[in-house]
């Protein structure tokens, strides 16, 4: 079973995937049903596995390829921590697609490679090595790309270019930083301390640097982060999916690996090479806020805010500091929860309403109070208001810059905080106060439902709020990022 | 010892039978592939245990007679040949199969027996260990492939086959002069006793270089790389496999080059390593580096499919002669030579497997469209879907993305390049993999944008599966890479295969 | 006193040149298959003359057959050949390549597409 | 989980009112929310009457909350009590009719949880929760009745609240860093320790100073009072800038230089904030200026506990109380004047002016003796100051009594009574200002219970208010019209600064565009580039398509490699 | 011949050869090069009788000069025709403009680069290196006396079952070349030589003793000089004077027994060698049986390579002369 089980998580996924490709446009319960028990089983499988993992069993399973490439799927707590997520936003996420796209085209191959997005988001998370996760990091970045240009038009085309034109390069960085690393010092896997010996330190820098620069394109990190918000072109689920359950989370959690497990925490930082990432991390924070400010767009202003909520999960990670640490393993499973929210409004906004950009957001409040409601709690949650998650983030990452000595990063998040505000509080403000135009009033009220639509983002969305105010108890993401931490990394 | 024969003798008798019985091409190339593949896995896993056999012919002993010798990029390449052609064979049935009722034509009677010729000299060719009877292979070989460019009778076709039979004669010659002048040096055209002699190795038995043994050298080279395509030899190639049907382009694209290309490794790594120097492996890798960049330029700028895909083909190619500065010369005893010269191995096969899937698309495009421009292509992800996930997939071989056969290749490749301190060849990969990501691109790309308006010829699913299978074969080729590895490793010239451990 | 075998040695690797020259340079597609017929009858007589100079034996009796083969495999090709350049010469009327007729200046017809370069970096997806 | 240790009535007092709130969405009590409102402070009121000891903990929530209440804040959690249950009462009356109850309701629940949580906190994360709650959803009753000036303070509001919460969270991130704990008696005691001590310091007077609408951090106050409901503005008054009071009083560091910083701040505000309310007209806006002056009295008291290292503030807690039920009082009592009519007026303008006295300090009033019970522990300017302090108070209540009875349109009904939910607990209200310190004063005042009998006493109370009521009667008499707005407008220099810097608003858009500029130029040159290189690789692939090119690169590669192999 | 004057002859034969090659390159005129080249044919048969190898000799001769002198000389023939109706069509003309001269020089200076090379390689080679010995050693179990035989047939029988079926392919290479049309036609344009001309004459005179000679050819090959594929040479010559006097008309491309025929000998080549691979080697022919087995596989061959040669200088199957635009389809299709 111990061998059996992660092997078992992938194929939840992907044998929906190999299977809802053959199906036929109408066979429209069974590609339902697969999708759903796909997703089902995999929560299940991966609860017990949390189970078994908390008695100390530890799962993993080793495909040979050839001499030195190997598949490892090894399961750590790091792995459990985004596993868990992404199983549960997948989850969330594919009642929201049934209910979103119902009767739309090709729906065979949209929730084929659906599944094969969460399967390669699972390898990601489960892989024990770095060519491992490589292998499920470019299997993501191909089976997005037939999501992201799903609509088949000319924006959806471009956006899907934009993305394949970020992803490819990036992933040939990221290829070659993994076989230079491995060319000196072997295999690399996660659970082994790698040793740098044969590596001068020039060398390491570098690597490091590719490895930053090779998940920098799907972290988001700037310059790297142009795709992302071209790729708003794509359907409100892929969105939801880009956004908080796979793609940039991959390379948010790929930057973890390299930094946490690959490095350490303490070569990073005697290498000098804590201090740039923070800074960028930093930079992406106030340029992805500043960005967002300026657009008009629903989707693409909270794409730019994407941008510069993943950064802080990076953020936390370069600062190294015990508590900078913990917020930004806790800032995974926030930003997922808060971002998908976010997007499944912005989802049933333009399904239901028509409502592309934020000048049409006006008076909707009272139409679509769900909606709005869970938009707002998103929004106030992106803010790092009390008592939601992002505020717990926020205080985290606030406390471990202080302990590492790094107080410039207070101001950024003071600033950041601001901007995030700017930007968030004018479109609540439009949904509650404004009176609707004309165009929102006309035609029939609109309308939420069906409950497939509103129910995930009701969920995400009191999930947000609960695991701020439950932040301390001993199940919730915080918890669980300490335990991390305190266990694996901050000895 | 039966199944070597079967693998080489098989596809000439049913070309022979299908000479003759009429209409019934395609059955008889079916009842061949089925034979071939028995044949295949019999002798894969008896080699893979047991190493090497070989196969006297007629039991007169080289130097007098002739041997083949089945070793692992032997029967790798063999294996991938036999799944090729069997895809093609599948797919040329609604192009050149027959019904019973209706008069035989021109090409229903010649495709078959052309292209099974054409397989029987490339098993030969990946088989013999004979430097002449290889010359006749590939002469064999040379017809069969240009008749097939020939074969649809447009001018542009006739024009691409007699170009490359021009390049492919001159190739010829050079090789056959070469093979003829190591006899006269050596007494022996057997690969094994060539290598046994130690040319060009100052402690050898033949001492010093000898002038007829480096011309014999460059001739050959010359030759091969002409053959193969190599830049700036590769003139000939996108006209020609532009120019021909989808299933012999398949074939031509997939499998023609990688004969003279085994030739050229045996050549140089079996027979003649004494020869190498670092110049000369630097130049071709040189040479094979600028095929990439050149090949994938060109092919950014084609606006038809198949000449997207033939270019594709020269850039690919180029990665192949990587294998000279990672695996040859000082390198050869290194640990890395292992990983490279599996790598470019893999690279071939995983290129064998990827462009036949493509071209056989293309050709299922060029029967809904009617033509292989570009600009036509739009909605055909929605009315041929099968056909698109197969060049998808067979895009991610050929960009070398995991899982596939070729990310197994970039990354042995790489590795090797890394661990050798040639970080350049590193750079030609992943600067080559998205250059190919770019030009893959741009057809896909077309395909995937909807267009409401167009119609489509239907195409039967028997045709579209073929494309499918081969992908999936270049990926299981990635997935599934221990099996093949261990088997090319079997008979490698250079006991260096733990230096990957 | 040179050996007869030395001189028509030596014969053959100047045909192989004249050969190859003719090969190359000219035009037109029958004088190069006649080309590729000298070539290749310079190399058998290179290949023979080697396997003759041991004034003991007879000519080496494997060279002779290979020279047997390389001949008849030449006849094929040219045979081929010659019915290519004839099926080629039937549909242009033409006894080159189209691209010989002036590499530099004239646009080809065959084989390669028709867009400029300009269209084509500027409109990828076109 | 580990549930609740200790009691479980802080807790419930601040689960509760959530409770409510979440029950007024249901779509049956939506209508009648507003009945909900008097239910919300009922087991905070029950807390505040019966008290508890020891603190109340609840590990799994948030970051571990911890609460409890004790001297200074167990008071003024009363005083929030109090006062949202009488403004709670004077809304079924004043508000019955208002739209949107059941929004109003949530968000005033909402608001009434974090209000008493502040005052209950011990812990930092439980604070700023409390205090974020406070702050922002105080925004829904700000612009409650949408109408353009709400909307407009509220913008303003949410900003600087915004930007309290950021300047607080930074504070306290630092502060639980350096102290190594959530504790806010930890952190208060770590600050002066670390070098961080006056950035955290500036940060924490400027996060509280904006709540509590210390100068020049007002500007929002005298905009969102007025704007608010009139049982809002009572509570925003009276309960909500103590959360600023309380956060001033618990965090500052002591011992760091802070306090005459604050007393001088605090004086400032306090005359500035009145003199300015004498210039504005609508009684609510001058109310909220008023408020400000005495928030200023009551910061300057900090400043001074701090400086004197007097920890209990049991006296700025006494002045604190009094000031909030006399400011709740007051705007009650805007509504139940406007509703008057004929000698109703009279009286309830007679029961205002008294309460207003008492705000001024006039002897014997409740106000007089909160303020005879800070004097002892000020300097003498300050003692002078605070003295001073009345004078002023006087001038803008009297103004303010003045505006009221002129600038409120009579009742047509000359015997309209306003409904007693209304005056009741206005009158409550004002008469627990008035009485409620003389029975506290023995507790918190520390001083003789014959002191405010006390002839000195006395006089010193009386000459500031009889030089106000003077000067206003001088300013009566000479029609010297003092304001001049009908509303504040404490945001007119924004204005300046925007006319002054609109040529810089296209700085960005001229960014942008020669950001645009120069990627067009670069995509430009990368076209330019790749047509070379394609237009290059064709005419190579042109040239090499000809045999006679291609033939004569075989025969030079072969020499080639045989040159190459024979260098050897 | 004494040595001096072997030498000399060798070396006025030498300048023949390269005379005739420099011609047949040269010339102008392009049957003028044809010619040349079939003179060169017979040079350089001479010159492989003065190497001692006859085999070759009769082999060049009848193959190298002989079939592809045919072939050549039709294909200027026909070339003429097909060419001169285009002339007005490119303006280039049929014959190609000069290559530039530097072009052509750089090529002088690589062919000559190549041939020096070869030069300077071939004299130096070691003494000797061939086969010689083994052969001879090997000779007694090969079945055969004559040891290029013993080569062709046994020892590298391999290389020879291929070459047989390079023929083939090449047949059906060329006729793949046919139009669509014309398939099931007969192969090369229909002759029309006058009764009675000179053409007819021999055609009816010479195949009888052309024929005697090929068979001879054939038998004698196992001990002497000659084999299959000379044998087949002047088979196929017969067969096409035949054909070309008009006495017989060539068989259709569809025809099942030409078909048989052209596969004959490959494929009993192949079963011999299968049956060889059941017993134990494949291609391999016990001494005991080597003769018989020899000369039956190359009677196959013969039969196999003399209708090959025949059609492979006939051409592709093509109506009438052959000019196209199509014309009306005079003969049924089978």
């Amino acid at each position: 079973m111990t061998a059996l089980l992660p092997v078992l998580i992938l194929l939840t996924s992907l044998i929906p995937a190999a299977i809802t490709f053959f199906l036929a446009q109408d066979s429209k319960r069974l590609r339902i049903a697969l999708n759903l028990g796909g997703a089902v089983l995999k929560l299940g499988l991966i609860v017990f596995m949390l189970a078994e993992v908390a008695q100390g069993t530890v799962h993993e399973t080793r495909l040979e390829f050839a001499p030195g490439l190997y598949l490892l799927l090894r399961v750590d707590a790091l792995s459990l921590l985004f596993v868990s997520l992404s199983a549960f936003l997948w989850l969330l996420t594919t009642v929201y697609a049934i209910a979103y796209l119902r009767d739309g085209p090709e729906l065979s191959r949209f929730f084929g490679f659906f599944s094969l997005c969460v399967a390669a988001t699972t390898g990601i998370a489960l892989s024990g090595t770095l060519i491992s996760f490589f292998i499920f990091f470019e299997l993501l970045t191909l089976s997005t790309w037939p999501l992201v240009v799903h609509k088949q038009n000319a924006k959806s085309i471009a956006a899907g270019r934009s993305y394949l034109s970020y992803a490819l390069p990036s992933g040939a960085m990221l290829l070659v930083a993994i076989v230079w690393l491995e060319s000196a010092v072997g295999p690399v896997e996660f659970a082994r301390p790698v040793d740098f010996g044969p590596l001068d330190r020039t060398s390491q820098q570098v690597i490091f640097a590719l490895f930053i620069a090779g998940l920098g394109a799907k972290a988001a990190l700037i310059p790297l982060h142009g795709w992302l918000p071209a790729a708003m072109a794509a359907p409100a689920p892929v969105s939801a999916l880009l956004h908080a359950v796979a793609v940039v989370k991959a390379g948010a959690f790929g930057v973890m690996r390299v930094v946490l497990d690959v490095y350490g925490l303490e070569r990073m930082t005697d290498l000098g090479l804590a201090l740039p990432l923070s800074v960028l991390a930093a930079l992406t924070i106030l340029w992805g806020s500043a960005r967002a400010l300026q657009q008009d767009e629903i989707k693409k202003r909270l794409a730019f805010s994407t941008v510069s909520q993943v950064s802080y999960i990076i953020l936390g990670i370069a600062l190294a500091s015990p508590f900078a640490v913990i917020g930004g393993l806790a800032h995974l499973v926030h930003q997922g929860l808060m971002k998908i929210t976010l997007f499944f409004c912005a989802g049933i906004f333009d399904e239901r309403a028509d409502i592309r950009r934020i000048d049409q957001l006006d008076g909707i409040g009272a139409h679509m109070p769900w909606t709005s409601v869970c938009f707002s709690l998103g929004a106030i949650g992106m803010i790092g208001l009390p008592p939601t998650a992002g505020f717990v983030t926020k205080i985290y990452l606030g406390i471990g810059a202080v302990q590492a000595d790094a107080l410039w990063v207070l101001a950024v998040l003071g600033a950041s905080t601001l901007l995030n505000a700017a930007y968030f509080l004018p479109m609540l403000y439009r949904i509650w106060f404004l009176q609707p135009t004309a165009a929102t009033t006309e035609g029939a009220k609109p309308n939420e439902r069906p409950l497939g639509l509103i129910a995930p983002a009701v969920i995400t969305a009191f999930a947000s709020i609960a695991v701020g105010l439950l932040a301390a108890s001993a199940f919730s993401p915080l918890a669980l990022a300490t335990q991390i931490a305190e266990r694996q990394y901050l000895r | 010892m039966l199944a070597i024969v079967a693998l080489v003798t098989l596809p000439l008798v049913a070309a022979l039978m299908a000479v003759v019985v009429e209409r019934r091409g395609e059955w008889i190339a079916l009842l061949s592939v089925i034979g071939v593949v028995i044949a295949l896995s019999v002798l894969m896993p008896l080699v893979a245990t047991d190493g090497p056999v070989d196969l006297v012919i007629g039991g007169w002993q080289a130097p007098l007679g002739i041997t083949l010798r089945a070793d692992g990029l032997a029967l790798a390449f063999a294996g991938m040949a036999a799944l090729v052609m069997a895809a093609v064979l599948v797919s040329a049935r609604t192009l050149y199969g027959a019904s019973p009722s209706e008069a035989e034509t021109r090409g229903q009677w010649a495709f078959w027996p052309l292209a099974l010729l054409l397989w029987g000299a490339l098993n030969v060719a990946f088989l013999s260990r004979d430097l002449f009877n290889l010359y006749v292979a590939l002469e064999l070989l040379t017809v069969a492939a240009v008749a097939l460019v020939a074969i649809e009778g447009k001018r542009e076709s006739l024009a691409a086959a007699l170009r490359y039979l021009m390049f492919a004669l001159m190739g010829s010659l050079a090789y056959l002069l070469g093979a003829a002048l190591l006899y006269a040096g050596h007494g022996t055209l057997d690969i094994g006793l060539l290598a046994a002699r130690d040319i060009g190795d100052a402690s050898g038995a033949t001492g010093s270089r000898r002038a007829s043994d480096i011309m014999a050298a460059g001739l050959m080279t010359a030759g091969l790389a002409v053959k193969t395509a190599l830049f700036p030899f590769h003139a000939w190639l996108a006209p020609a496999h532009a120019g021909a049907p989808a299933p012999a382009s398949a074939i031509l694209s997939a499998l023609v080059p990688k004969a003279s290309f085994v030739i050229l490794l045996r050549l140089w790594f079996e027979a003649l390593p004494g020869l190498t120097t670092p110049a000369l492996l630097a130049t071709l890798g040189g040479l094979g580096a600028a095929a990439v960049f050149y090949g994938s330029v060109l092919a950014l700028r084609q606006n038809r499919l198949k000449l997207i895909i033939a270019y594709s083909t020269v850039a690919q190619i180029g990665y192949l002669f990587l294998v000279f500065p990672l695996a040859g010369g000082d390198s050869y005893a290194q640990p890395w030579a292992a990983g490279a010269w599996t790598g470019v191995i893999f690279q071939a096969l995983s290129h064998g497997l990827a462009k036949a899937a493509m071209f056989l698309c293309a050709g299922v495009w060029i029967i809904a469209v009617g033509n292989d421009r570009l600009s036509g292509m739009r909605g055909l992800a929605s009315a041929t879907p099968m056909t698109m996930s197969a060049f998808g997939i067979a895009g991610v071989a050929l960009v070398a993305l995991p899982p596939s056969g070729g990310f197994t290749a970039k990354y042995l490749m790489l590795t090797a390049a890394f661990a050798s301190g040639q970080t350049i060849w590193a750079v030609v990969l992943l600067l080559g993999g998205l250059l190919s990501a770019a030009y893959l691109y741009r057809p896909l790309a077309m395909a995937f944008s909807r267009d409401d308006d167009a119609t489509f010829a239907p195409v039967p699913r028997s045709l579209q599966v073929a494309p499918l299978l081969l992908a999936l074969a270049a990926i299981l080729l990635g997935l599934g890479s221990q099996a093949p590895f261990s088997l090319i490793q079997t008979g490698r010239p250079a006991a260096a295969a733990e230096g990957l451990e | 006193m040179i050996a007869s075998a030395t001189l028509f040695g030596l014969c053959g690797a100047a045909l192989i040149g004249l050969g190859l020259y003719g090969f190359v340079v000219q035009a037109h597609l029958l004088r190069r298959l006649i080309a590729f017929n000298i070539i290749g009858s310079g190399i058998f007589l290179l290949f023979g003359a080697s396997g003759a100079r041991d004034q003991l034996a007879s000519t080496d009796p494997v060279a002779q057959a290979l020279i047997i083969t390389g001949i008849v495999v030449a006849l094929a090709a040219t045979a081929f050949g010659v019915g290519l350049v004839l099926a080629f010469a039937k549909v242009t009327g033409q006894t080159h390549l189209p691209e010989e007729s002036d590499a530099r200046q004239r646009p080809l017809k065959a084989g390669l597409p028709d867009r400029s370069v300009q269209t084509i970096v500027k409109d990828p997806a076109g | 989980m580990n549930g609740v240790v200790g009691p479980t009535l802080p807790l419930a007092a601040l689960i509760w009112p959530l409770l409510i709130g979440a029950f007024a969405a249901l779509p049956p009590v939506r209508q009648h929310a507003l009945r909900l409102l008097p239910l919300a402070p009922l087991p905070a009121l029950w807390l505040a009457i019966v008290g508890v000891d020891g603190l109340t903990l609840a590990p799994d929530l948030l970051l571990g909350v911890t609460l409890g209440a004790a001297g200074p804040a167990a008071l003024l959690f009363a005083l929030t009590a109090t006062l949202w249950f009488a403004a709670a009462l004077h809304a079924q009356g004043s508000m019955a009719n208002t739209q949107k109850p059941a929004v109003f309701t949530g968000f005033w629940c909402l608001t009434l949880a974090g209000n008493l949580g502040v005052f209950l906190a011990q812990d930092v994360a439980t604070f700023y929760v409390a205090f974020a709650a406070v702050s922002l959803s105080a925004y829904f009753l700000v612009v409650h009745e949408a109408t353009p000036a709400a909307l407009h303070a509220g913008r303003v509001y949410a900003v600087l609240a915004i930007l309290g919460e950021v300047c607080l969270l930074l504070a306290f991130v630092i502060g639980a860093t350096v102290a190594g704990s959530v504790l806010i008696v930890d952190i208060r005691a770590a600050l002066p320790t670390t070098p961080l001590a006056v950035m955290t310091t500036v940060l924490l007077v400027g996060g509280f100073g904006i709540k509590a609408g210390l100068m020049p951090l007002h500007v929002w106050l005298p905009l969102a009072h007025p704007a608010a409901p009139t049982p809002a503005s009572a509570v925003l008054s009276g309960a909500i800038v103590k959360a600023g009071i309380i956060g001033l009083m618990v965090f500052l560091p002591i011992g760091t230089g802070v306090g005459p910083v604050l007393v001088v701040m605090g004086f400032f505000t306090a005359f500035a904030g009145a003199l300015v309310g004498l210039r504005v007209r609508a009684p609510k806006a001058i109310l909220a200026y008023s408020t400000i002056s005495q928030i200023g009295l009551v910061i300057a008291l900090v400043g001074t506990a701090i400086e004197t290292q007097a920890a209990d503030m049991a006296t700025v807690a006494y002045y604190a109380f009094h000031h909030g039920l006399a400011k709740g009082a007051l705007f009650l009592g805007v509504a139940v004047f406007a509703a008057s009519g004929g000698r109703w007026r009279i009286s309830v303008l007679i029961m205002l002016g008294l309460v207003a006295l008492s705000v001024a300090g006039a002897p014997m009033t409740g106000g007089g003796l909160t303020k005879m019970a800070a004097k002892p522990g000020l300097g003498k300017a300050a003692e002078l100051a605070l003295t001073l302090s009345a004078v002023t108070t006087t001038l803008v209540l009297a103004w303010f009594l003045h505006r009221l009875s002129a600038g409120t349109t009579p009742s047509k009904d000359d015997g309209a009574r306003p409904s007693w939910l209304v005056t009741l607990p206005t009158l409550a209200l004002g008469l627990a200002a008035v009485g409620l310190p003389w029975w506290m004063w023995g507790e918190w005042s520390g001083m003789p219970a014959d002191y405010p009998l006390r002839l000195a006493s006395l006089w010193s109370a009386v000459w500031p208010v009889a030089l106000g009521l003077a000067l206003a009667g001088a300013m009566a008499a000479t029609r010297w019209r003092a304001g001049t707005r009908d509303q504040a407008d404490p945001l007119w220099w924004t204005r300046s600064i925007a006319r002054a810097t609109a040529p810089l608003r296209t700085v960005p858009r001229q960014m942008a565009g020669w950001r645009g500029a120069v990627a067009n130029q670069l995509q430009a040159a990368a076209r330019v580039a790749a047509t070379r290189i394609v237009d290059a690789a064709d005419t190579a692939e042109r040239t090499v398509l000809a045999w006679r090119i291609s033939g004569l690169t075989v025969l030079a590669a072969v020499l080639i490699v045989v040159a190459l192999i024979g260098m050897a | 011949m004494s040595g001096l004057a072997a030498t000399g002859f060798d070396l006025m034969l030498c300048a023949l050869i390269l005379g005739a090659a420099l011609a047949a390159i040269a010339v102008r005129d392009l049957f003028g090069a044809v010619v040349f080249f079939i003179v060169y044919g017979v040079f350089v048969a001479l010159a492989w009788l003065r190497l001692e190898a006859i085999d070759v000799a009769l082999t060049e001769a009848a193959l190298g000069a002989g079939l592809t002198g045919v072939l050549m000389i039709g294909a200027v023939s026909r070339l003429e025709r097909l060419t001169s109706r285009d002339q007005d069509q490119d303006a280039a003309g049929p014959q190609s403009p000069p290559t530039s001269s530097a072009a052509r020089i750089a090529t002088m200076v690589g062919a000559a680069g190549i041939g020096g090379g070869l030069a300077w390689g071939f004299i130096t080679l070691p003494p000797s290196a061939g086969l010689q010995l083994a052969v001879a050693e090997n000779l007694a179990a090969s079945g055969v006396e004559n040891p290029v035989t013993a080569v062709l047939l046994n020892f590298r029988g391999w290389d020879t079952l291929l070459e047989s079926i390079v023929l083939l392919a090449a047949l059906i290479a060329l006729w793949s070349l046919a139009r669509d049309q014309d398939w099931g036609r007969r192969p090369g344009l229909r002759q029309h030589a006058r009764p009675g001309g000179v053409m007819a004459t021999f055609g009816r005179l010479l195949p009888p003793f052309g024929f005697l000679l090929g068979v001879y050819l054939v038998w004698t090959g196992s001990a002497q000089p000659g084999g299959a594929f000379q044998g087949g040479t002047v088979l196929a010559a017969v067969w096409l004077l035949v054909m070309m006097a008009g006495l017989k008309a060539a068989p259709r491309v569809s025809s099942t027994r030409l078909r048989w025929a052209l596969i004959a000998g490959p494929l009993l080549f192949i079963g011999v060698g299968l049956a060889g691979a059941v017993a134990g080697t494949f291609l391999g022919l016990p001494t005991a049986y080597a003769k018989p087995l020899i000369l039956t596989i190359e009677a196959g061959l013969t039969l196999s390579i003399a209708a090959t040669l025949a059609l492979l200088v006939l051409g592709a199957p093509m109506a009438g002369d052959g000019l196209g635009p199509d014309q009306p389809d005079k003969e049924p299709a089978r």
